[in-house]
């Protein structure tokens, strides 16, 4: 059972550790595993309602109609705005203007409050019109994607809070973790993009 | 003190004594060769053996159902049998895991390491046992009404996909532990890839609800996606897992209980007379 | 208070162990219905108003005491807990399994009592109910499987010179986990000696859980009184 | 404010804001009927994508991240509107 660890050594000589040290020590390559990889499930989630929307055509145009573009389109903007708020954080924070920081990462979660109040607004008009999760194929794919976006942006939320209190903190302001937390949400904002193409803009 | 013990022998089953009786994480690595085993047969007995996996499709007519276990009747019930032999072992994984987490460097990290188990096992013993008890009566007797077997058929599949916030909560303390670690016990990447994990496992569950299309429990995005991300965050796991093992201090002075059985009172001997060890300090 | 009261968790076992087997006894049959029973016979047997009442009350008594040997297997594993290995993850996975196999019996336990309350269901319906449980009963030894095989490992790891388990307790787990793993298999065959009620899957598999029990009871007994002097020495 | 005009966040946000209009125009045609098109669809998806990869390299800096990282990226934008095509036309 154990015998296959044999030819190791029971623990990790220095030169080992200082391996893995090495390897973590940049935090921006963990997210950036995890958005990569996110953006490939995101992809084969995309391809697969591709292919629904080519066999089903007529259901998914028809079902279409119960969306409302301009939500869509302001959600999409809300989302880009932010995007750029959180830029203009990132830059404060490089010049270690932290207070200046600190309020743009704030407006930035404004923006992505906003999204949520509307995303729920927009889901509560369609389905007190009687278009909910189970209608059709068009909607499971509909409030499914949405929901896991939706599922996104609420952890970005949070993400882009702890950044707030570490910049509110002098002690533990640190741009490496803010690189990471704004990648995060700046993936969010990506990602609507292509799902309000997707859901919203195709025919 | 490996430096005190004998020579690794060679040969396969003298190096397995030898590390047994000398390794000071002996338990810990067979909990880590369980992990391996242990999923291997789970996915043979899922895939190979019951034809439980890949899912077959939830809209069957009731006369395909009957069909279907009067099919695979016996292989379902091997296979069952062989995964309920192997089953408690995954158990050790939780353990492993759950030690490893008491072990980090965040607080409250015993509580972390609990709460791990706690909702690992509740999902293995909830999921992967209704589901084998519900299989393997229905195909017990294939000639039972068939709406009933319709509805064991059911019963199998939204409870294996019905108890996924065990695991989702068991992935979600997982790695919250590892991000927040400061001891960086496992790579902070490997902390992010949970997260592909446990966003995976929210979204099966639409397979509860409806009966065809890529939601359902045979569906591209309920099953194969999320299956595919599945396995492929668990190879990653058994070799973080590795790491971790190599990284950790050993859970105890091995030598402890030598030292008290030099007490007066006990039965034991003089560890240093028998062994040429020197006791270890306190 | 009197020292014996020290004891009360390991004493509690053998009184709920006397208690198992009463309502083992006053379960209508001493062996399990034979799976080949047709639907109709196994409806017969629950609506038997002597059998149902009979059921019932032998299925209260386990409903109260199912977890019963918790104290038992508590204490074992805070013995492991001062083996060599002791602080690593064994002791918290033997107690684990263990409550995995109370759960099972609890879930058999809950479809007989269910198959009893409502006997002039239709008989199909009687008759899963009643597989449901046999197969909830007999079938998941994966548990205690795991937690013999757990604690024999662990006994085989503690260091040779200062057990806290003698040897002969590590083999005895080790015996106890392959005589269960037949009844793994109790769904095979509706006869025979792997059915629910044959020789493999039923006696064997209660006679070794009994054997188990007593010589585990014995050996934590002993375990804590030469753990208490040691400590007390320490 | 001043760091809303530094360097070219700026731009990049406008530009995506003007093409994120534009497709919405192409989309929504004169009346809300919907008429199937695969040529909007496949306009609009390749727009989408482009935007992702503005933000990728503006906003998400990937330009100056690691190699496999670009690659990577860049094999997600570039793939992602072929899939999409195939999937909407087989």
């Amino acid at each position: 059972m154990a015998s296959t660890n044999a030819d190791s050594s029971l623990d990790l000589t220095p030169a080992e550790i200082d391996k893995a040290q090495r390897h973590d020590a940049n935090p921006l390559d963990g997210i950036w595993i995890f958005i990569v990889g996110d953006l490939f499930i995101f992809g084969s989630y995309f391809v697969t309602y591709a292919l629904w929307r080519n066999w089903q055509h007529d259901v998914f145009l028809s079902a279409q109609r119960n969306l409302n573009l301009g939500f869509g389109l302001f959600n999409t903007m809300v989302l880009l705005v932010s995007s750029w708020f959180l830029a203009a954080a990132l830059k404060a924070m490089r010049a270690a203007d932290w207070d200046t920081s600190g309020r743009w990462t704030l407006a930035t979660m404004a923006c992505g409050l906003v999204f949520v109040v509307s995303k729920i607004s927009e889901w509560t008009v369609e389905v007190g019109h009687g278009f909910v999760f189970t209608s059709n194929m068009f909607s499971q794919f509909y409030f499914w994607t949405t929901g896991v976006h939706l599922l996104h942006v609420l952890f970005g939320l949070l993400a882009l809070f702890r950044l707030y209190l570490e910049v509110k903190d002098p002690t533990c302001r640190n741009v490496a973790t803010a690189e990471s937390a704004a990648a995060f949400w700046h993936m969010v904002d990506l990602l609507w993009l292509v799902i309000f193409a997707l859901m919203y803009l195709t025919r | 003190m490996s430096a005190a013990a004998p020579p690794i022998p060679s040969g396969m089953v003298a190096k397995a004594r030898w590390h047994l009786r000398h390794n000071p994480k002996a338990d810990l690595w067979v909990a880590w060769w369980s992990i391996p085993i242990a999923y291997n047969i789970m996915g043979m007995v899922y895939f190979t053996i019951t034809h439980m996996m890949p899912p077959p499709d939830p809209s069957k007519s009731q006369a395909e159902v009957v069909e279907f276990f009067t099919r695979y009747g016996f292989e379902i019930r091997l296979g069952f049998g062989v995964m309920l032999v192997s089953l408690a072992f995954l158990v050790w994984a939780n353990g492993l895991i759950g030690w490893l987490i008491m072990k980090m460097d965040l607080p409250h990290a015993k509580a972390w390491g609990y709460a791990y188990m706690l909702a690992m096992c509740g999902g293995g013993f909830t999921g992967a046992y209704m589901s084998a008890f519900t299989m393997s009566v229905a195909s017990l007797r294939p000639d039972r009404d068939p709406a009933m077997l319709q509805l064991l058929y059911d019963a199998t599949y939204i409870s294996f996909d019905g108890t996924m916030g065990f695991f989702l909560f068991g992935s979600l303390i997982w790695t919250y532990a590892i991000l927040a670690d400061k001891s960086r016990l496992f790579p902070k990447w490997f902390g992010y890839t949970c997260i592909w994990n446990f966003t995976t496992e929210f979204l099966v569950s639409p397979a509860v609800i409806v009966q065809t299309g890529p939601f359902s429990w045979n569906g591209t995005i309920a099953f194969w996606i999320d299956t595919i991300v599945y396995i492929g965050w668990q190879v990653i796991y058994v070799f973080m897992l590795y790491y971790a093992i190599k990284r950790v201090d050993p859970p105890k002075d091995r030598f402890r209980s030598m030292r008290l059985a030099n007490l007066p009172g006990s039965r034991g001997t003089s560890v240093a007379s028998t062994s040429g060890l020197s006791p270890q300090p306190a | 208070m009197p020292r014996i009261l020290d004891h009360t968790l390991l004493l509690s076992v053998p009184v709920i162990g006397m208690i198992w087997i009463a309502a083992f006894l006053v379960f209508p049959t001493w062996t399990p219905l034979p799976p080949t029973l047709s639907a109709a016979d196994v409806a017969a047997f629950y609506s038997d108003s002597g059998n149902a009442t009979r059921v019932q009350y032998a299925m209260i008594v386990f409903n109260w005491f199912e977890i019963g040997m918790v104290g038992l297997y508590a204490m074992i594993a805070l013995q492991m807990g001062r083996m060599s290995h002791g602080g690593g993850p064994l002791a918290w996975v033997y107690m684990a399994v263990t409550l995995g196999g109370a759960c099972m019996f609890a879930a058999a336990n809950c479809f007989w009592i269910v198959a009893a309350y409502r006997p002039d269901r239709a008989p199909e319906a009687i008759q899963l109910l009643n597989d449901l449980g046999w197969i909830c009963f007999s079938v998941p030894t994966g548990f205690l499987i795991g937690q013999a095989v757990t604690l024999a490992f662990a006994v085989f790891l503690d260091d040779r010179d200062g057990r806290v388990f003698p040897i002969w307790v590590g083999w005895l787990n080790v015996l106890a986990a392959i005589a269960w793993v037949p009844a793994a298999f109790g769904a095979l065959y509706l006869t025979g000696p792997l059915a629910w009620n044959g020789w493999l899957t039923f006696d064997l598999r209660i006679g070794t859980f009994a054997i188990y029990n007593a010589a585990m009871f014995a050996a934590a007994w002993t375990a804590r009184n030469r753990l208490a002097e040691r400590d007390l020495a320490a | 404010m001043q760091y809303l005009f530094k360097g070219r966040i700026a731009p990049v946000w406008l530009g995506l804001t003007i093409v994120t209009l534009l497709s919405w125009l192409i989309s929504s045609g004169q009346d809300n009927v919907m008429k199937p098109d695969l040529t909007v669809s496949m306009a609009v998806v390749v727009i989408a994508v482009i935007k992702a990869r503005f933000v990728l390299r503006e906003f998400m800096e990937v330009g100056h991240a690691s190699r496999w990282l670009r690659v990577l990226s860049d094999v997600w934008v570039v793939g992602l509107p072929p899939a999409i095509l195939v999937a909407l036309s087989v």
